[in-house]
């Protein structure tokens, strides 16, 4: 059997024990090692105790999305050990708490079993807390990760925390490499090796996106915490001080979106960051965003639904929320990131397409990107071009909604003489006076959609992916379903089959020719996504003449490479 | 907003008119709130240019359109949400709200206490006139039980509520309040909210009389009382005791005053502390996410 | 010229000066003398002032819709005179402030024109105010109004206010019929005769809804104020005590939806009414009612938006917001209603529905409907089937949220012994507790949007029009455009134009077979429809093979028939 | 609610306990309030199936679970206002809300007011932690300025509110305060609302020792002082001087009390008033709109 370059790793257990951290560790060692890194995690929704699961991936070559299952299971707890057995398939390698955990397994055929007695060894160390310590120290032994980097990753945690801390935990983790190296490695498994190191940063998406928001040069953010967003605000909220600007936490998601529209009034980069739920009490104000046609950026990182739902959970059933939640006709452009690497390119996209077009822009990403932490490229500030808003030039009578060429009318900063305006919630003349007859409405109502179809042309065209020329099943989906899809069409194309891929992330207005052309060279079109309707789905039954097979599932959880991989099978 | 911080011009109060005309019913109070919103910024020589009004929806929310300014007409409720993003983005320039009762206690309500306790520096000019006007007369949340209204037909079911009390609980550090029937007391005291640093409300008794028929312009002018000359404006319980007279008097004048840090000199303050500044490097902010 | 049976009368002029009762008492009189009445009305958004336009049409057979434009048309002022001068077409009649009006209009080619000195005569008589009531007597003669029956609604009116009163104002009507019998009546137009009363009541939309309300056995309503909704509370407001229920004004719009879900959990028959802003702020607690199960009817009374928008216009725009108003995957019914008739049955089957769905019922009017008054079958209480919700027989063990043959899990009232359970935002096990593994979400979207399925077949069959068998052009249209979509069909029908019609009133779930069946007989299917997007036509495209071809506007007024008959012969 | 309207019945606290084991923290305050719940229950007798508790989104508003009765888990910041919609349509139950400083004065702030003046016969225990539990460690409305939290990092920027002098403003007709560390208190002040006629609201000061590490129960406990005996609860201006004590103690015990019509005796007179029944003769009604 070859050594296996691309490892999954799944730890879980009970909440609080450590395992995030110790993913983390593992995760960081092998990004310093120059391996690439996927990881997924899933929370309880309770604060603390409750099923907690990181899942680490990881290998020399980039990796799109958390696999299909583990090659690795390590459980703390029999609880983890329950939920998980029956994926203890012949050929995994399981690592367990033992002996003297809380549960006592039973080792399936085929299965590669490592028993380390991570509770024992801990508690004889003197402190429970530094079960993550010796499990750690067990996995780098047994599946080879990178001893130097996984040193130089602890030292750098918990050095600040104080000397002696930080040789307990070195202590703990010797101790578990030693429980380690008193099995025999009967398993093929192991990290692939080091490849020297690259230029990347190591980042979770709802970091991402707040790292993508200071190099779009963000001025003003307002928050109110809501699962799965609130690390957005988090890492705003320490770095944005830093380059001048402001973050405040409001009242609530209302207040949030209010602020956010004061403050682009007053010529400032503005946005806010939510779920689903604050996205619905944002509609009546993102309505105003439309009608006063002031620039504003909300990023909605979705969860699931319907509700208050599955706060912790993944879902991608926001976009109807998202293109149709508003009373009147009331267009914004919709946007859907891939992975961590779009949160910080998309970010930067985002805030000046909002700026560009005076519109409001909804980026929507979910609950699995959320925390994920990949590695990418690492950002180079000056790589980001900066498109500020059309602002008045000063020559003439200012008319706040005058009718271009373009559509768009320029904007001037309060403070700016002579360029006194309102921004208006009601309809309006092109100077902004409340004007309810025909003309002037239906004149408006064209502009408010017509003046955001030319991101159409700019925005780049939607990656393909798979087979040149006929395919049998072509593949359309979104959000971070589109990493799990690269993988298997890579899958099914190394088997020989006709599948080919389109991967939008403008998601509206809709591309409607790449749509088109894309599904003039397919038999059939499968949409993945993960809600209950076939979201997008509708969307492209409503706007393009293509009639798509929806694949949905809504169970928390993202979709498998596999599940697509035997879905096109199905249906080819 | 301390008046020294921006550019003072001369202008005559009608000068500040904008090319709207106001919309509003005769003998309505809010001619008289707008006509006193006129004076104050004449008296204060602001630059139209550098003053930024802010509004909901109601009657009382169409007077930024009557006023040469920067302005905002926003949503029924989120005036001052709207304005203390403005604010915090703007900190250079004075930043006003009108609005109505309804609009600011009744789905504004939920904004009013943070505004007050983050200390916005800016100015809240409330026409309280016991109705909502616009919508053709429903009770508000200041109407008295009495009253008979369009969806409350046989009379009130709640006790009213007090604006100015309110606002002292919620740490405003400017609260005066004043009868639309009295211009030069309602101009001096939005002249002192928008000199004042902090989040300053002005409550304006403003009469509607198509649709209040009980608290009429004489009403209102029996109801007030002015503040006591040595009412003592640092002093909070006195100015709780004149909010809550048992005479039921409403106290018209200044009540209460007090310098506190302002949430626009609190963010400074934090950027401050990071050493932050437009052309910090963002590569170190980059580097922290190195594995 | 033979005369004609359906006239269509316009007074218009500033608000204020009794153009509303002028016209309230001429759709009295006639309807009081057996005659049918479509009235129209479009109001300033300012409170006093501005221009105020009034129509009535009238008819002894029924009428659908205000009509292409006025025979009579009757000017109080200058503005009136400009605004609508350019509809004096040869053949219409045109009767006037004048001499001593504050305009002098020129009389085109073919008008007839009456002057009156409605403005002089009523000065003359000591009260600007009887202007409305000099006009009234000069057009009850001119038009052949019955004068029985006016002197009737007039003494109905004023009598209680006192007897001067009345006699002032009868006076002023006496100078007014005075004025009109110096002229020579030189055109045809006439009030139909009297055909002895009927069994009708005289109604506008939202007062409709607010009567539907009380004979549906509403308990619960709250309501906040908004343009053009706020007369359902008005009316609800004064007649809800009379059965012991209970109507309280909330703080905001979210109070009330959440006040009607706390009324609908202790087990009453709840409502609010609002229009697009307040429904928007409505989205998340919408979606409480989806996953909590708890019974609640929204009515939207659509105005111009987006934002603030054309408050007092009229607009078909809140589609989308109805249906995909929500974050996560939130079933609801959406229903339109088409006339004040409707507003009256289709209300109580809307809490029927509810209750018997436990999902919340979106039910859409909209502007132009919410003000005009109608002359309906005066309604039978004790014909409208009350359908209450399915509850609890205390038999075994309580579950909430049961999955049973028909997805409906029986509800338990507080202060049932046994049934104590609770109101999940939550997703949730079948006893309610909290859930957020795979299969309960699953489970649970499935019978969230399953369960309501029945009511396609439920429901009655959408109604058809038009011709038998093939047709070259299938309208499919909605709420108070189907009114002017009648007209339509009867007279291209008339015309020999092979045209048919499909109105549906239940818009969510589609009834999509329906749909279907329909456009099979049709070679194209035209939706016209009052919003920019053609929002129902979005939906006929996902849901359905159908290829509409939308016919949109959006300037803030109906269609008139005229306008779909020209489409219709446009594309055909 | 007047407790001679619901049936008593002989429960021990502890068979209050649902079938659903509490989720907090070890140490966390709110296991203290859930006890008093029980315990106020079981004194006052009350049949699980007569009891409503309804609450918002957070961790103390996880609470009702834990309790046998029936129960609304609704969204955040809108207890109040469903449980408003609840007492109106059952005025014969006792309604208790139960919920967390954020989901109270944070995003429910707008509704806190329409209750208390409203007079909605109605509990309501704040668990007040000075922190957002559940989603893990920000700021809330009465944090402490010192406090570094989840997304102020570099402490707050704006002064805490004052629950209890908040209330009294608003109108409660029933305020008081206690620590969750005196679960005797607790229970006898959530008792004394239940029994209450009218709108009653207790605070409950309850230590989140996994996310605010400034006010641990040692905290509290430092905190707070009891009412003086001689204190008379019909008092409003004593009350409010107590809720603003100078020295900075947070004062316990029962503040303020009052009689006053709650929302659903004026509705239920309205209902007198026009002779309204279930059985109203619906063709009167109808016949008002004959031409
Ligand atoms: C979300 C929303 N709800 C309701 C309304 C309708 N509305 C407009 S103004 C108003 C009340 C106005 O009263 P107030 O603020 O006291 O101002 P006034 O007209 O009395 O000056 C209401 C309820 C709205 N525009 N938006
Ligand atoms: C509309 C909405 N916004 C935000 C949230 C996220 N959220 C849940 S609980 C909570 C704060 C909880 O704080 P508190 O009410 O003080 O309760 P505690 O957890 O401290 O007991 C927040 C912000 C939500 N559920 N819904
Ligand atoms: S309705 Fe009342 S508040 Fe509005 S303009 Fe007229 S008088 Fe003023
Ligand atoms: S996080 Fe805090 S409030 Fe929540 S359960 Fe834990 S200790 Fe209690
Ligand atoms: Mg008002
Ligand atoms: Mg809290």
């Amino acid at each position: 059997m070859t050594e296996k370059n691309d490892l999954i790793i799944r730890i879980a257990g009970e909440g609080g024990e450590g395992i995030v951290s110790t993913g983390d560790f593992i995760a960081a060692a092998c990004a310093r090692a120059g391996l690439e890194i996927y990881t997924f995690k899933t929370f309880p929704a309770e604060i603390k105790g409750g099923y907690c699961l990181y899942q680490v991936r990881t290998s020399a070559e980039r990796v799109y999305n958390q696999g299909d299952t583990f090659d690795v299971f390590v459980a703390y707890n029999g609880e983890a050990y329950e939920l998980n057995k029956h994926l203890l398939t012949p050929g995994t390698t399981f690592v367990y708490d033992g002996p003297g955990g809380d549960f006592e397994p039973e080792i399936p055929e085929g299965v590669t079993a490592y028993a380390i007695p991570m509770s024992k060894t801990a508690k004889a160390l003197g402190s429970y807390r530094s079960k993550n310590m010796v499990a750690l120290g067990a996995l780098s032994v047994l599946f080879n990760i990178n001893e130097t980097t996984l040193i130089e990753v602890l030292t750098n945690k918990f050095k600040p925390k104080g000397e002696d801390i930080l040789e307990f935990n070195l202590k703990a983790f010797a101790e578990g490499k030693k429980l380690a190296n008193e099995h025999k490695k009967t398993d093929d498994f192991r990290v692939a090796d080091a490849t020297g190191t690259k230029d990347v940063i190591l980042i979770a998406g709802n970091e991402a996106v707040g790292m993508g928001a200071i190099l779009g040069r963000l001025e003003f953010f307002s928050a109110y915490p809501l699962t799965p967003a609130t690390e957005v605000a988090k890492y705003v909220s320490a770095q944005l001080p830093k380059t001048g600007g402001t973050l405040i936490q409001a009242e609530d998601e209302i207040a949030s979106m209010a602020q956010v529209l004061g403050a682009s009034y007053a010529g400032k980069r503005s946005m806010t960051a939510t779920s689903g739920p604050g996205l619905a009490l944002m509609s009546e104000l993102i309505g105003m965003s439309t009608m006063a046609e002031l620039p504003a950026l909300i990023v909605d990182v979705q969860r699931g639904g319907p509700s208050t739902g599955l706060p912790t959970k993944h879902e991608q059933s926001d976009l109807f929320l998202a293109v149709h939640g508003g009373h009147g006709d009331s267009p914004r452009i919709v946007l859907s990131v891939e992975d961590v690497n779009d949160c910080v390119n998309m970010t930067v996209a985002a805030l000046n397409l909002t700026e560009q077009y005076q519109c409001p822009v909804i980026m929507l990403s979910d609950g699995s990107l959320a925390f994920s932490t990949q590695t990418i490229p690492t950002p180079d500030p000056d790589s980001f071009e900066i498109v500020e808003r059309t602002r008045w030039d000063g020559e003439g009578e200012y008319m706040r909604y005058k009718m271009t060429e373009n559509l768009i009318s320029p904007m001037a900063d309060p403070g700016t003489p002579g360029g006194e305006h309102v921004a208006a919630s009601l309809e309006h003349t092109e100077s902004g006076a409340p004007n309810f007859a025909p003309e002037p409405h239906e004149a408006n109502a064209r502009k408010r959609f017509n003046k955001i179809k030319p991101v159409i042309d700019q925005w780049p065209a939607a990656e393909m992916d798979g087979v040149e020329g006929e395919a049998d099943v072509g593949i359309i989906t979104w959000g971070s379903t589109i990493g799990v899809a690269r993988e298997a069409v890579a899958r099914l194309v190394a088997e020989g089959k006709k599948v080919k891929a389109m991967y939008p992330k403008l998601i509206y207005p809709m591309p409607v020719d790449q749509y088109e052309a894309f599904a003039a060279t397919c038999k059939q079109i499968l949409v993945p996504e993960v809600n209950y309707q076939g979201q997008l789905s509708h969307f492209i039954r409503a706007e393009t003449s293509i009639k798509p097979v929806p694949y949905t599932i809504c169970g928390g959880l993202p979709f498998t490479p596999a599940q697509i991989v035997n879905k096109v099978k199905e249906i080819s | 907003m301390v008046s020294a911080t921006f550019n003072k011009i001369e202008m005559k109060p009608k000068e500040y008119k904008s090319e709207i005309k106001p919309v509003w019913c005769p003998g309505c109070g809010h001619h008289g709130v707008l006509a006193s919103v006129y004076r104050a910024m004449s008296e204060l020589g602001i630059q139209p240019s550098d003053f930024i009004n802010i509004s909901g929806i109601g009657c009382s929310s169409r007077l930024p359109y009557f006023v040469k300014s920067y302005k905002m007409h926003t949503l029924h409720g989120r005036a001052g949400a709207v304005a203390t993003g403005t604010q915090l983005a703007r900190p250079d320039l004075p930043v006003v709200v009108s609005g109505g009762d309804g609009d600011g206690f009744s789905i504004g309500g939920g904004h009013m206490p943070h505004m007050a306790r983050k200390n916005v520096n800016m100015t809240y000019v409330l026409m309280d006139n016991g109705i909502y006007g616009l919508t053709k007369g429903q009770s508000s949340p200041t109407s008295r039980r009495e009253m008979k209204a369009y969806i409350t037909p046989y009379g009130g079911v709640e006790e009213p509520l007090n604006p100015i009390l309110y606002m002292l609980t919620y740490g405003a550090t400017y609260v005066g309040q004043a009868f639309a029937g009295n211009p030069k007391m309602c101009a001096a005291l939005i002249k002192g909210a928008i000199e004042h640093k902090g989040f300053a409300y002005v409550n304006i008794f403003s009469q509607c009389p198509t649709f209040n028929k009980l608290d009429t312009a004489k009403f209102y002018r029996g109801l007030v009382e002015e503040v006591p000359e040595d009412h003592d404006t640092s002093d909070m319980e006195n100015a709780m005791r004149l909010a809550r007279r048992p005479d039921g008097k409403a106290p018209v004048g200044l009540l209460y005053q007090e310098d506190r840090q302002t949430l626009d000199e609190a963010m400074a303050g934090l950027v401050e502390l990071v050493g932050g500044s437009a052309d910090y490097d963002l590569k170190k902010i980059i580097d922290k996410n190195r594995p």
